[in-house]
């Protein structure tokens, strides 16, 4: 193969050939789109991409990656951006984690789980959220206590994507509550295998369960299964969030999106009130706002490229996408009206649009709520002043967390 | 024009609120909502039997409490708090009012009582796809002593229950309402954003059906649908009051960053938005039953305003609501998604609030 | 005449033979509209209101009012409201400072200053506000100190109605800036006349000059001229904000309004637009604003009639009629475009249009911002929790005011 | 697509900042404001002599810098942000693109060169009362081997200012644009909502008039009003970070309650919605920039695209700038009510925004 004898010389491929044989690569391999749940049909492929150079193109020779710059990696995502590839539940473990242990993690550790990664033999999760600690990650309850020497942990953590498929996870739990809430953490890798771990799948308001609640029940982790320093954990948390940052903006947007422009514009055909004026205004509307976005994620590449930081700029995209997605379900409202409120149960585009509708509310809520990235926004982009702050430096175990009745 | 409640009044939607917080809890909406029927019967013949509520505009001599639209208000709005899965908007609102608006004294004598007591369900079809209030197409055509109705009226409230609909059909001298029989009809239950309302398709083919006296067929149906809308605006405050409670007690009690978070402005200043909307509509609301009760002429506007306000506004807190409450509002096991599928629904079920605005525009003449 | 030997017998009238009284005086005695700014016909029409018996009606008798009950004094405001009275000047006065003096003021002032301000003798302002101190009066820097039997006040006031025919002005100034902020202020009655009072006219956006802004330099005000308790200003100035309130409440609303449903439909209909399907959306939701405000004050006026309080509910009015004018800006330009951007010098729809555009910012700002009121809405009638308060028992002299660059 | 400045494009930005900075500052805005004239003739000469920025989309051919529309973008944008008081709108904006987009060779060699150094003013005349870009009811008369024209324009740009206009009549044979001296026309400066443009009334009465070659006058005007409209927007692109800007500046040093006002989450999130507003903004108009020089076919969709988006974003970013000044906002000395009235009346300049979104929709094919 092409790309692997590439690695094996150690020169740095030129990046029109890359993005020749990835392109090339995917028209032969790429796989018909398949449900999110054929697991092995996803380590399968991962293997695959792995044999053939295009896993962690980024990361370092020595754990299994190409070592290559990120333009490298920037020529097979706009090639890949044509394929539904099933690469999901690697998405965390490959964005998140993995980068997280390559910067952090002993040689070890690095040995040990990262290679594993890019050959698609291990799936990660994420453990941070808990019911108690949303927006305010750093208020986490869940405790880890170090006995002998191995931790044992208690708690429950929640919105965690992949868990039902994982074999390791990347968990944040609280080793120190003497210490003021950022500074008594400690981030491990635990075994979603192991004794004491639970994973229930947590429905959500659009009756899909993309997400999982996970119990620690006295949960033994080893000691050498820390990242980073004991104690250290929101370091290590926000060098994460760092990687997270970059991986969801990159992700891929689903295809069809039954609230946009087009889809919306087809149904007022379809109900024969596309030409209404009221109709006309309101599309045109939501074709501004969606517009706008384009141009600003478009502008934001281009800066990228031309050695711009994004900085708190993302915050912006997100929150722009997310009143975009509420508009789009007034915009529906008003052109479909009764039509979805109750439809046919064989008619596949009601079913869609009351999706769209139910899983609006995750935009301004998931990833950083509105009033989370206003703030950012406020903060760091405009440098206003903060709030006063009346959790600073205060011990863990005198602070209200969570929900206080 | 009286816009506050009387002590009797007050004291109506105390015993409406006991019985619900008894019966229609969120365990018990949810139990009605996944089971078959998708609504709680034995709710329903309390409504009737012990509290006596469903005829509260039927007059005393058809089994009615002779009371009026304000009390019946009151009680939708205790209904629409609770999502009290019942075809109290199909039977004692739609089909209620149709009865009383048309002039057929026989349908009355003989449905008015068995509705009032909760033991007969009916209710009215008329919406059709493209035009929610209107004959539509369906087609009556007489035949022999009686008629036979064709067409497809969806979505119809409590459509799956009723064991009566009245329809809406054209005959050769226009609009008429006609008595069917739910056995003459095929019924199917539809696919609902909403989950805690049923809605049904109703098909009509060649289906026997008795024509109701009417000496203006079309002017019922214009009253029928304004008291049904100010019936929904009553739901939709119950419901819009019962969001910006839940979300303003969990504001409360949510700690994020060692404060609770209905302490900071961006929560606090939405909350107070919710709470504006909830005064100003619920003054309309009141209006409107009023209206209904003793100026039938400011009917017509007071109906299209309160359609206006509340669908937008209703949605908006339960929208708030799931927002405030952050992941956990989104989740399928609390409440707040419910309201918001409720509030989206109620706000397009009759038409979506542009239709709204364009009604209330002809009825103001601009 | 009947009202005064109405006072005479001490017993109070039926309030339906007050309420034919009043309509009766008022059709033969309610002048036709003038300028405002004709102070001498407004002492005039003060002073016949008094002799007829309808100045002070809620007053004490002891100081010349009519001691009856509140029903009386909503009797003659419902006749009046037929009326363009000329009674705009008293309005600080009658509605605030007399009430404030009349539960405070010793008896020595009660009797100095409240029968001439019932006879129209007297105008008053009100002097609170200042550059560095807006929604937070509290702050404020203007600073009275005890020099012998006088205290000197200098400092500036803004933002103050009648100031320009003030002879006299309700002064809050600090007179112990070692104290926290809310326990050093006293308040004083401040002749307007006194030497180093100066009242400039302050032109505000639209053009106009309502307002004014007073200089202090070195003004004496003897010891007797304070209201209240030396360093209790703060609870005065809550008594007198209390009577504003009320005072908003029952104030005169302009009879004409350029961006009301009426107008702005009867400009539709002559600029021949009146018909379109945007027009009349916008327009139908006009109305709806208008109307459910106009609804809710209805109710609120039954409620304090059964003797429901309104609360802090007068936050809500407030709140919601300064929404609807921002909707009406947008309608009306939605409506008019082009034509009201620039007109004939003559037309005076044109710049009634355009005054009623320039005024709105002041209802989102003027007597409590919307941020103010949904603070009040928030913490009195929801009941939720106040924000962290960076200055309560902070000596006022080293807390932050006003702009600090 | 380039929707990034090159560095040559960010030194015209600097150079034009630092020429309003010390030429048009506040006091100077306000004297030419209150001017005979509204404008400021010393500025203009600057403009065009020592910047030489009026000809920046004109072919050197004619004296122009052959540069391109992000340029001129990027002058409009500080002129926006400066409320500089010229007439760059009507002779560097309206009368160039015309002149370029008419086929007058004449025309172009004499006037281009002349309007590009500031010496001549020239506007064009195409707006009235309803009917903002059309030849509306003006009428051209065949003169002997001249023209006539008889109607009333209005609002027009620089219309008291400029010594030349080029005005759009209907003539026996359909649109057509013509040259007419300021001269010999009625010109009634209006009462304006923006007390920082000036515009005029121009009252034709059989008006000696030039006829101006054109294979196309419609779609040149088409063309003219598409460009137009995207130098508005870059006009208020300014303005909207200017008063960002303001604001944010006065959130950081007000103190209120012992805490500057910047640091409440009602003041910090409203200002974040104004910057999110000039993030999305900015990228629409680098793109509608970059397509009247790169992709003339997306011009159309692009001008209607920041047409729509810029009206309501500009008046409410002004709006906030008001309001988180307080009372200090709302009076006459300070300069957010400038930007309130300029945003204002920019939204409504060419047409409101339920018109510009109607052009958007027919330009989608919607």
């Amino acid at each position: 193969m092409t790309a692997a004898t590439t690695i094996a010389t150690g020169s740095p491929p030129d990046l029109d050939a890359f993005r020749e044989q990835a392109r090339a690569w995917l028209r032969e391999h790429a796989p018909a789109p398949s449900p999110v749940t054929d697991i092995e049909a996803a380590r399968a492929f991962q293997a695959a991409l792995y044999d053939a150079g295009f896993a962690g193109i980024t990361w370092p020779q020595d754990v299994g990656g190409r070592g290559l710059s990120t333009a490298y990696q920037q020529a097979f995502s706009d090639e890949e951006a044509c394929y539904e590839l099933p690469t999901y539940p690697f998405t965390i473990g490959l964005g998140m984690c993995g980068p997280t242990v390559n910067d952090l993690g002993t040689p070890e550790q690095r040995t040990r789980y990262l290679p594993r990664l890019l050959r698609g033999e291990d799936i990660w999760c994420q453990l941070f959220s808990e019911p108690g600690a949303g927006s305010d990650v750093a208020s986490l309850q869940t405790r880890a206590v170090l006995d002998g020497d191995s931790w044992v942990v208690d708690g429950q953590k929640v919105w965690t994507t992949n868990a039902q498929w994982a074999d390791f996870g990347a968990l944040l739990a609280r080793t120190d509550p003497d210490r003021p809430k950022h500074s008594g953490l400690t981030m491990f890798v635990v075994d979603m295998h192991a004794p004491g771990v639970t994973v229930r799948p947590l429905k959500d308001m659009s009756g899909r369960a993309p997400f999982n609640e996970i119990y620690f029940d006295s949960v033994r982790i080893p000691a050498d299964a820390v990242i980073g320093e004991v104690n250290g954990g929101w370091h290590a948390a926000v060098t994460m969030l760092g990687h997270e940052r970059v991986s969801i903006g990159s992700r891929r947007r689903p295809k069809t999106n039954p609230l946009d422009f087009t889809a919306i514009t087809a149904l007022a055909r379809r109900l024969g009130v596309s030409g209404e004026p009221a109709t006309r205004e309101r599309l045109a509307e939501l074709y501004v706002r969606e517009r706008v976005l384009e141009l600003f994620n478009v502008r934001l590449r281009q800066e990228a490229a031309a050695g711009i930081a994004p900085g708190a700029r993302g915050s912006v995209a997100k929150l722009a996408g997310s009143m975009l997605a509420r508009l789009a379900v007034d915009t529906v409202g008003e052109i479909a009206g009764p039509e979805i409120v109750a439809w046919d149960p064989d008619d596949a585009t009601g079913a869609a649009v009351a999706l769209g509708i139910n899983s609006t509310p995750s935009s301004s809520i998931a990833g950083g709520t509105n009033e989370i990235q206003r703030g950012i926004i406020g903060d760091r982009v405009l440098g206003l002043p903060k709030e006063p702050s009346v959790d600073r430096g205060v011990p863990f175990r005198e602070l209200k967390v969570g929900t206080q009745a | 024009m009286r816009l506050v409640l009387t002590q009797e009044q007050q004291a109506l939607r105390a015993a409406v609120r006991d019985l619900l917080t008894d019966r229609a809890a969120s365990a018990q909406v949810r139990a009605a909502m996944e089971s078959e029927t998708g609504t709680d019967r034995d709710l329903w013949t309390r409504l009737g039997r012990d509290l006596d509520v469903l005829g509260l505009v039927v007059p005393e001599e058809y089994g009615g409490a002779g009371a009026g639209h304000v009390e019946r208000a009151v009680v939708q709005e205790e209904l629409g708090r609770a999502l009290a899965p019942t075809p109290f908007l199909g039977s004692a609102v739609l089909a209620t009012d149709a009865l009383l608006a048309l002039d057929d004294e026989e349908a009355r004598r003989e449905l008015l009582p068995r509705l009032v007591s909760g033991e007969l369900i009916a209710t009215v079809a008329v919406a059709e796809r493209g035009a929610p209030w209107g004959p539509g197409a369906t087609t009556a055509t007489a035949s022999g002593d009686g008629w036979t109705l064709d067409g497809t009226k969806t979505p119809v409230v409590a459509g799956d229950l009723a064991d009566v609909l009245l329809v809406v059909a054209i005959t050769p001298d226009g609009p008429a309402w006609f008595r069917v029989d739910a056995a003459d009809v095929e019924r199917t239950t539809l696919a609902t954003l909403d989950p805690t309302r049923r809605l049904a398709k109703v098909v009509l083919r060649g289906t026997p059906a008795r024509k109701l006296e009417s000496a203006d067929p079309a002017g019922a149906l214009e009253r029928v649908a304004d008291l049904a809308t100010v019936a929904l605006a009553a739901e939709q405050l119950g419901g819009l009051q019962r969001v910006l409670e839940m979300a303003t007690d969990y504001a409360k009690v949510r700690v994020q960053f060692g404060r609770a978070i209905g302490s900071y402005q961006a929560v606090k200043h939405g909350l107070a938005d919710v709470h504006s909307d909830w005064e100003l509509g619920l003054s309309a609301l009141r209006y409107a039953a009023w209206a209904a009760d003793e100026a039938p002429d400011e009917v017509p506007v007071a109906s299209a305003l309160v359609a206006t306000f509340f669908g937008p506004a209703y949605f908006k807190a339960a929208e708030a609501c799931v927002q405030y409450h952050g992941g956990i509002g989104y989740t399928w096991e609390h409440d707040a998604h419910l309201y918001y599928k409720r509030a989206k629904s109620t706000e397009l079920l009759f038409g979506a609030p542009g239709r709204d605005r364009a009604r209330l525009a002809d009825r103001l003449g601009v």
